[in-house]
């Protein structure tokens, strides 16, 4: 394989991370905004491959892989509890959630 | 181990106390008593082993490891100083419990708890030679004092007890950087951690760092003092204060921070400190002056007491900072003498306010005609208040604007002005609130267990005025140690 | 696997097994006190086994995780404190229809992350134990899916928590792309030319924003009180303490191995943080009226006071560091356990007592859950006869020896803040209303154990620190290759 | 070659991910995110990560995403929701976030500029990524297996459904 | 015998005791005789003391006894110690003898008032602290005894303390004089910082040799105790408090504001007499005051209505005499004086105070007229009293006063111009006294005086009258005690001249009151006598420029700033920590996009710190 600048991959994974973090900010669907965390997670997933095939170990991977399975644990906690939410507000607007405050 | 036993006694008093309530309810204050007996004849005893003996070093020390870690020891000692200020803490304790006899009704067994707990505390500050216990025993006193205010205070007992406190506690970690900076520098000339009296008094600092670790210390005791400007928690809290609190606060808890001033600030600084003594005799002078011009607008009684409470301790200041023997002893003779004058001013206050239900002058008057007694002896009170000869206060001042009029006679002359205010004040108590045409109300007079308090305490203010040689025996050697400190170590 | 490995890993073994095994036994039948038993039990045989990892540390398992005497101090630490939730737990779930037993598979998969947190020696190990521990607190918090409000602090929790994940992620595999090693130990060997990796450096700090969501240091704070009132008490003592000092602990490990303290950027931005999250925890604090939020911005603060502690100490000696972080710790981990404690014995799952009126005149009710509640207060507050004093005490030593004055006199401001609020709560609770229309408190019997022990401990390491000291201080040694110059000579 | 490929896909990436923020109906937002994890994959198979290239697809796309399906469905968001959305995502709130995501970028990237140039695309085989997972990193797997056991236990608890009454 | 002397003081301090423990207990009859036996005791014994002293050659008539060591520190220490001399021997006598009298007397006067033991306590109180004062060996005890006799004073003007203006006169005069009080404690203090000792006798024997003649440091000193002095002593510019203080019962106005109390400033110049020899300039300031009060107060005396006011501004004017003489270094001579003056304004107060018993407490002269019929022996004890005022030859104000004038005049060059403010004065007095003579014991009667007085105010009256009479003829043995002031003869005509002065004097208030009050009216038609009549009537007006300069804008500072200006300061300190926390608390909206902004802001904030730095 020809090699990839590694600055431009991790550029790209600065991009998609500050997308996700924009999603994470203006969407006030719940579900919008696990999602954006997901984009955010996976960004950092490609930094770590793209580090990972820099200094060409197995490291980088084993990270990506971690950073899947909490990707899978943290939407499967997640989804449940936007699912409670949403048989209890009937809607996934996150600013009808800010009964706490002051 | 009698010393641990005079800290010890009163603070198991005050857990005794807790339950005897269930048992009986006059039950806590009777132990109170007990406890303040027992710790009593302690006292006594400690000053018949003494009465003889040259008063010239410490009298009795316990000390044992406590945290190692930092060179912390459980260090008691007690020399003529601390002895008079225990005696007096203890005798003020016995008022304290007098006075709150009929005035508490609810929550006894929770009262006198902390009333002891007070007291254990203080007599701690007072005994305490370790800068670390110091501390400690400082900081241990407030809580139940704030309790004490906030339980059973007056109608603003919230805001006072929270004033009093953050004030005390402030000032007390400035005093807490102080310590911690003094030991350190102390660490890096010697290699040896300690926090212990002795140990620090040999500490080499250069001058400006011992200037800033002077002011924090300064700090902390003239917050407690109180001096201008750091005195306004006292009205507050005096005010609010049950009778027993106002009488342990303006009786005992003011006297720490003078006892703070003599014990470390001008010990351990001795070039600090006198460079900083003009600036500190004017906060004293300033203090005397404009505490006193305060308390005349007061119309609250037990407001304007703590108003002369400020200013009488402006002498002290003044005294301490002045720094020759007979101002010193001039100090140590204004703490006592206010101790026992302010205390029982404030018991008045108490029994005024237990009978007619207000604190305000203007309500009052001619109460001479219903109640003699509690007039003759606010009369005395007032007049030893306003510095009458024969009686401990004059001793105390007189001494001090003698001493410090040596150092610096412009500001005595200026201090001197509290002469004349001081019976501006005093006299005008007697006249809105005894004087005059009397209402036609019934007031219950002084009965025979207020009568021999207020004995106890009137024969002590005279016994301080015409023989005031006899608690000055005590302090001489200290006191003489101290001049000559600063005359070795001034600048 | 050698012997010497399987010892040093036996905790999290046990641990482990115990997770899976109540998992099975609520599988098989629900039980609620058989769960709580299982846990109890795993908790305790996990205590039981940290000798045996005592005895072979310090030891690299797998390059992954340093068992060290550090990390296994704060093993004990958790592991009791997990205990006392469990036992809180059984206290505040009343309700035993509802399915409830989950909550113990929880508790011991997140005291297992904490503790291979602690442990950890690789950024694998240390993103993982992160988040063992964070899924396990998002259904935690949650818990109680029928009140509105933890699902509200869960879903608040979770995403934010995703947030700060991602941003670890990002900063570690920003770390990972420029140095290419992933263990703290090679991070720290490549370490010196810090200043020339930009890539690494903006990684350092990227895992820092992320380490300050989780100790909610200001400006990363804002999750804190809503998600410490929305989650059940117990959840919330579990979060404030467990979690707290678990990432702090790490942060300790991890900054020092990588000699992330060396930069003077660092250590300014660290100082920064901590001044701002004093500021803001004791400001937002001030006028609050819900206790549990109140605890909340109080965490903040004491982060702050941590914060000034770490970077004071650490400019001075790596020994002295670890020290203070250690205690403060657990100084705080006891505190805050015991006040949250209270608040959750007079809680259950169906009712939330955290207005301020719900304290009203408790001393009155229930005095000895309200003393234990005034007692974790004080301690908070700093006050002397708590551990609480001897924590802060800690601080204010590091800060006076390395003369970092801005953070010194940064804590004294936040203390004085702090004093104001913290007794408004005790205020509240001795204000004396009409007790008869309020019920006394019944107190579960596990409640009033833990929280017996834990007012035990407070008082009793306050007043004798020492031996707390000797078991902090005994875990200087972070990891093996640290360097052994010290920048300064000071102790 | 690759070069094109690597950057036609992270246009593709970019593009897809832009639309996920974008887009009002979630279907389509999620639609779009497995373009954009796909693209994902895509480029770690040019980097040379094999082994992540198809986890990427399978777990990524395959199952998270189809989690996230499944959940849309049940809940059954109408059209309504979708005007809802368009309403929440007024122009007026972009400004705010925008921006500090652009300083959060713009710091990135003069991090990145400073770093100087180097080369990525070095292939790491699957063996050797096996031989590292259950080497040196069998207690980050054992570790995982408790991060999932933790994320099982909480769904369940979070999702099922409430008994009614008690 | 000498070494009882302890015991004269304190037999009326134990008369206080025992008045005081009683509360009021005591049958009334036994009241009396406690108050007024335990002066008579104190009074038996000094004179049984002064026989055994001046049975002494005149050099050793010094005796010291000291009960115990008061207080001492550092360098400094006192004792509560004694010193009778001669000076002090005849103050004594003067103190327990005119005490004595007016005791007595008082049992008659207060014998209707409830608080007779409340009085006797007090006047008894008063006898020990004017006892103290005048045998104090040391100045830290004179000025106990100094304070205290203030204190008694202010008790006994504010005896009646149901009249809250009674309570206003006690609290000026206890005020007034402290303000001199302060002076001489700065008196004290500077003396004890430059000579080493408080002791009086040491300390002006160290001034004598330490100091040179008309060095600062004397002048100081004396000036600082003159300000004591004049505070005690109602002498310019601190009499204010004098004439107020004539609210309390009459037998006090004679006690301690004619005979005894405000006599002390004298005693304490006499005493500190080598310190003020060493202050040539203020000693002359001394004289000064002296002239000039005099002659103030004669005028005030003038236009007065209230007798014991009359009677008050004479104090004044008489005290001032005393004060001229000290000026003049005719120390003796003013002793002498204050002798004499004990003796007939002791007597003319207590016949005033019959008076106005027998009128049911009616003060104003002009309501009074026709006493010398009701009241006889009154009458004829008063003109005694007013003779030896006036200074009438053969009586004993004469000898005094004419000592006092003849040595002004010798004294240098300010001589004549004291001697002519004397001499003016000595006509002032005489116009005054004849004016209360005439309008008060003449014409017709204003109010009906029933004469119920018994022998317990009628004998002190008559025993001080005959002392007014004869007292002149002592010759007080004060050598060594004080200098002899060699009284060198001066030209006839001026000691005419100074006989002649008090007859003018009645000559003129005979022609103008001889017919009753009409020429006096006819007097004040003349231009500006009215304003003239009002600025002496009001004491020159020094109240009035007080209560401007001092009273009333100490007490608006004092009600400007009731609240303490300071604690200003701490709640703004709490104000601003409430506005930051009122500041932060909108940053907790409770929305969760927001805590993440929150978040996200803080990250760009490290990073950007980390990579710009």
């Amino acid at each position: 394989m020809a090699s990839i600048p590694f600055e431009h991959a991790l550029l790209l994974a600065s991009v998609l991370f500050a997308l996700g973090l924009v999603a994470l900010l203006i969407r006030r669907n719940l579900i919008v905004m696990l999602m954006s965390v997901e984009i955010m997670l996976n960004a950092a997933g490609l930094a770590f491959i793209a580090a990972g095939s820099r200094w060409g170990q197995p490291d980088g991977q084993v990270m990506f892989l971690l950073v899947l399975t909490l990707a899978a644990a943290e939407v499967g906690v997640g989804l449940g509890l936007v699912l409670q939410i949403y048989r209890r507000y009937k809607t996934l607007d996150v600013d009808r959630l800010s009964e706490m405050q002051g | 181990m009698i010393l641990l036993w005079l800290i010890l006694v009163p603070f198991i008093g005050g857990l005794l106390s807790l339950p005897a309530r269930r048992w009986r309810d006059y039950a806590p204050r009777w132990l109170a008593l007990a406890a303040l007996a027992v710790d009593a004849v302690l006292v006594l005893t400690l000053f018949a082993d003494t009465g003889a003996a040259p008063k010239t070093d410490w009298l009795a020390q316990v000390d044992w490891a406590w945290i190692p870690r930092f060179g912390i020891r459980f260090h008691l000692a007690l020399d003529g100083l601390s002895l008079l200020l225990v005696g007096l803490t203890v005798f003020l304790g016995f008022a304290a419990v007098l006075c709150s006899w009929t005035e508490i009704r609810e929550r006894q067994g929770f009262f006198h708890f902390n009333l002891l707990w007070t007291l254990a505390g203080v007599i701690g500050v007072f005994l305490a030679l370790d800068l670390f216990l110091f501390f400690f025993f400082w900081e241990v006193m407030l809580i139940p004092m704030y309790l004490l205010i906030g339980i059973w205070g007056h109608e603003n007992r919230a805001y006072a007890a929270m004033k009093f406190f953050i004030f005390t506690q402030v000032s007390g970690l400035l005093m807490l950087i102080a310590i911690l900076a003094l030991v350190f520098l102390h660490y890096q000339t010697t290699r040896s951690l300690s926090f212990d009296y002795f140990e620090l008094l040999e500490a080499d600092l250069y001058p400006g760092a011992a200037r800033w670790i002077m002011l924090g210390f300064f700090v902390a005791f003239t917050v407690k003092l109180p001096a201008i400007p750091f005195h306004t928690w006292l009205p507050d809290a005096h005010t609010q204060a049950p009778t027993g609190g106002s009488v342990l606060l303006a009786g005992v808890l003011l006297k720490t921070g003078a006892y703070g001033l003599l014990r470390f600030v001008i010990p351990l600084f001795p070039g600090a400190a006198q460079d900083f003594a003009p600036v500190a005799m004017t906060l004293g002078a300033v203090s005397i002056l404009y505490a006193a011009k305060l308390a005349f607008a007061q119309t609250d009684i037990k407001r304007l007491i703590a108003y002369t409470s400020i200013s009488h301790m402006g002498f002290v200041l003044l005294g301490v900072f002045a720094g020759n023997a007979q101002a010193l002893q001039g100090a140590v003779m204004t703490m006592l003498a206010h101790g026992v004058s302010a205390a029982a001013l404030f018991m008045v206050a108490g029994a005024l306010q237990e009978r007619l239900h207000t604190r305000d002058m203007d309500k009052m008057g001619g109460l001479w005609t219903l109640a003699p007694r509690i007039g003759a002896i606010t009369l005395f009170f007032s007049v030893a208040a306003l510095g009458m000869p024969g009686l401990g206060n004059f001793v105390g001042e007189f001494l001090v604007l003698l001493g410090s009029f040596r150092v610096d006679t412009a500001i005595t002359a200026f201090a001197a002005i509290g002469l004349i205010l001081a019976p501006v004040y005093a006299l005008y108590v007697m006249q809105r609130a005894f004087h005059g045409p009397a209402s036609p109300c019934e007031v219950r007079d002084f009965g025979i267990r207020e009568m021999g308090m207020m004995l106890c305490l009137i024969a002590a203010t005279a016994w301080m005025g015409l023989h005031p040689q006899s608690m000055l025996a005590y302090t001489d050697a200290r006191v003489n140690g101290l001049t000559r400190t600063l005359a070795q170590r001034g600048p | 696997m050698t012997a010497d490995a399987f010892a040093a890993l036996l905790p999290f073994i046990v641990l482990s097994a115990a997770a899976v095994a109540v998992m099975l036994a609520i599988a098989i039948r629900r039980s609620f006190r058989l769960a709580f038993w299982l846990t109890a039990g795993g908790l305790l045989v996990t205590l039981a086994t940290l000798p045996c990892a005592l005895s072979v540390a310090p030891a690299y398992v797998t390059g992954l995780l340093l068992v060290d005497a550090y990390g296994l101090f704060f093993h004990a630490l958790f592991l009791l404190a997990a205990l006392a939730v469990a036992l809180l737990c059984l206290a505040y779930f009343r309700r035993r229809d509802n399915e409830n037993e989950e909550i113990f598979v929880l508790l011991l998969t997140s005291t297992l992350g904490a503790l291979l947190l602690v442990s950890s020696a690789h950024l694998a190990m240390f993103f993982l134990g992160l988040e063992v521990l964070t899924i396990s607190l998002f259904p935690m918090i949650a818990y109680s899916v029928r009140a509105s409000r933890p699902l509200e602090a869960g879903i608040k929790y979770l995403m934010l928590s995703g947030l700060a994940s991602s941003f670890l992620m990002f900063g570690m595999a920003l770390v990972y792309g420029d140095l290419g090693v992933l263990s703290f130990e090679q991070i720290g060997a490549s370490g010196a030319e810090l200043g020339q990796k930009p890539l690494a450096l903006a990684g350092l700090f990227l895992i820092l924003a992320a380490i300050g969501f989780k100790l909610s240091l200001a400006p990363f704070h804002l999750w804190t009180p809503d998600v410490y009132q929305g989650a059940p008490a117990p959840v919330t003592a579990f979060l404030a303490t467990v979690s707290k000092a678990s990432v702090f602990a790490l942060l300790l490990r991890f900054f020092t191995t990588v000699h992330a303290e060396r930069s003077e950027t660092f250590l300014c931005v660290l100082g920064l943080l901590a001044v701002v999250s004093i500021l803001a925890g004791n400001l937002l604090a001030l006028l609050q009226d819900s206790l549990k939020r109140l605890l909340a911005y109080s965490s903040i603060a004491h982060m702050g006071y941590l914060m000034v502690g770490f970077v004071a100490a650490g400019l001075l000696r790596r020994d002295l560091q670890a020290e203070t972080i250690a205690f403060y710790l657990a100084a705080y981990t006891l505190t805050s356990l015991a006040a949250f404690g209270a608040i959750s014995a007079i809680s259950d799952d169906a009712r939330e007592s955290d207005r301020l009126s719900d304290y009203t005149g408790l001393f009155w009710r229930s005095p000895w859950l309200a003393a234990v509640l005034m007692l974790s207060l004080l301690s908070l507050a700093g006050i002397p006869l708590t551990v609480g004093f001897v924590g802060k005490f800690y601080v204010f030593a590091a800060g006076v020896q390395a003369e970092t004055w801005p953070l010194v006199t940064t804590v004294v401001v936040g203390s004085g803040i702090g004093i104001y609020y913290y007794l408004r709560v005790v205020l509240a609770m001795i204000r004396t209303v009409d007790t008869a229309f309020l019920p006394a408190q019944s107190l579960h019997p596990a409640a009033g154990l833990v929280l017996a022990v834990l007012a035990a401990l407070v008082l009793g390491a306050g007043l004798f620190p020492q031996t707390l000291i000797d078991a902090a201080s005994q875990t200087p040694q972070i990891s093996a290759g640290a360097p052994k110059g010290n920048r300064h000579s000071a102790p | 070659m690759e070069l094109t490929l690597f950057y036609l896909s992270a246009l593709v990436a970019i593009a897809a991910t832009f639309m996920v923020v974008i887009q009002c109906n979630t279907v389509h937002a999620l639609l779009y995110l497995i373009v954009s994890l796909l693209a994902s994959g895509f480029i770690f198979y040019l980097l040379g990560a094999f082994f992540a290239a198809v986890l990427e697809v399978i777990i990524y796309a395959g199952a998270i995403i189809v989690l996230f399906v499944f959940v849309v469905m049940m809940l059954n968001l109408g059209s309504k929701t979708i005007e809802q959305e368009k309403q929440w995502l007024c122009p007026g709130i972009w400004h705010g976030p925008a921006a500090l995501c652009a300083i959060l970028f713009a710091e990135l990237l003069v991090t990145l500029m400073r770093s100087g140039a180097h080369e990525a695309g070095r292939i790491v085989e699957s063996k050797t990524l096996g031989i590292a997972l259950f080497g040196p990193y069998l207690l980050a797997v054992e570790t995982a297996s408790m991060l999932l056991l933790a994320g099982l236990v909480g769904a369940y608890h979070l999702g099922r459904p409430l008994r009614s009454g008690s | 015998m000498l070494n009882l002397l302890w015991l004269v003081p304190f037999m009326p301090l134990a008369g206080f005791l025992i008045l005081t423990a009683s509360e009021g207990r005591l049958p009334r009859a036994y009241v009396p005789w406690i108050g007024a036996g335990s002066v008579g005791l104190s009074a038996a014994l000094a004179a049984s003391l002064a026989f055994e002293l001046l049975a002494l050659a005149p050099e050793a008539r010094v005796f010291r006894q000291t009960l115990w060591h008061w207080m001492a520190a550092g360098d400094f220490g006192v004792d509560f110690a004694f010193y009778l001399d001669a000076l002090s021997l005849n103050m004594l006598l003067v103190v327990t003898g005119v005490g004595f009298l007016i005791h007595v007397y008082s049992a008659g006067y207060m014998a209707d008032d409830p608080s007779m033991a409340r009085f006797f306590a007090y006047m008894n109180l008063f006898v020990f602290a004017m006892l103290i004062l005048v045998l104090a060996d040391n100045l830290p005890l004179l000025y106990l005894g100094w304070e205290g006799v203030g204190l008694c004073s202010y008790l006994l003007i504010g005896f009646w303390y149901e009249k809250p203006e009674n309570g206003y006169a006690a609290r000026k005069a206890f005020v007034v004089t402290r303000v001199g009080d302060t002076a001489m404690a700065l008196g004290l203090f500077l003396m004890f910082s430059q000579l080493g000792t408080l002791d009086i006798q040491e300390a002006m024997a160290r001034a004598s040799t330490q100091w040179p003649a008309g060095s600062a440091l004397p002048t100081a000193a004396a000036l600082l105790l003159l300000g004591g002095a004049v505070g005690k002593s109602a002498q310019l510019p601190l009499q204010v408090w004098l004439p107020d203080a004539m609210a309390g019962p009459t037998p006090i106005s004679a006690l301690i504001h004619a005979a005894t109390m405000v006599t002390a400033g004298v005693y304490l110049i006499a005493r500190t007499h080598a310190l003020f020899a060493l202050a040539p300039e203020v000693q002359t300031l001394v004289a000064a005051i002296g002239a000039i009060t005099l002659l103030m107060s004669g005028f005030s005396a003038l236009t007065q209505t209230d007798i014991k006011r009359i009677l008050a501004y004479s104090t004044i004017s008489q005290i001032g005499y005393m004060f001229l003489a000290l000026g003049v270094g005719a120390w003796s001579a003013a002793i002498f004086h204050l002798t004499t003056h004990a003796f007939f304004k002791a007597l003319l107060f207590l016949g005033a105070g019959a008076v106005i018993l027998s009128l049911h407490h009616e003060q104003d002269i002009f309501r009074m007229g026709g006493l010398r019929r009701s009241l006889p022996l009154v009458f004829w004890t008063f003109i005694v009293g007013l003779a030896a005022l006036v200074a009438l030859p053969f009586t004993s104000g004469y000898y005094s006063k004419h000592e006092i004038l003849l040595s002004a005049y010798g004294s240098g060059a300010a001589g004549p111009w004291l001697w002519a403010a004397g001499t003016a004065g000595a006509i002032l007095t005489g116009l005054y006294s004849t004016r209360l003579l005439l309008v008060a014991f003449f014409g017709t009667e204003r109010t009906q005086a029933h004469s119920h007085y018994g022998s317990n105010i009628g004998v002190p009256l008559v025993v001080l009258a005959i002392l007014s009479l004869a007292g002149g003829l002592a010759k007080l043995p004060l050598f060594p005690a004080l200098p002899e002031t060699g009284t060198e003869e001066t030209g006839g005509s001026i000691g005419l001249a100074t006989t002649a002065a008090p007859f003018l004097g009645v000559a003129i208030g005979y022609l103008v009151y001889r017919t009753g009050t009409a020429s006096a009216e006819a007097l004040l038609q003349l231009p500006g006598a009215e304003t003239l009549r009002r600025l002496w009537f009001s004491g020159w007006g020094m109240d009035w420029v007080y209560d401007r300069l001092f009273v009333f804008p100490f007490i608006a500072l004092a009600r400007l700033n009731k609240g303490d200006a300071v604690d200003r300061l701490y709640q703004g300190i709490v104000a601003l920590t409430r506005l930051g926390h009122c500041m932060l608390v909108p940053t907790q909206t409770g929305q969760l996009r927001r805590y993440a902004a929150g978040m996200l802001f803080g990250a760009a904030l490290i990073l950007a710190l980390g990579v710009w730095s």
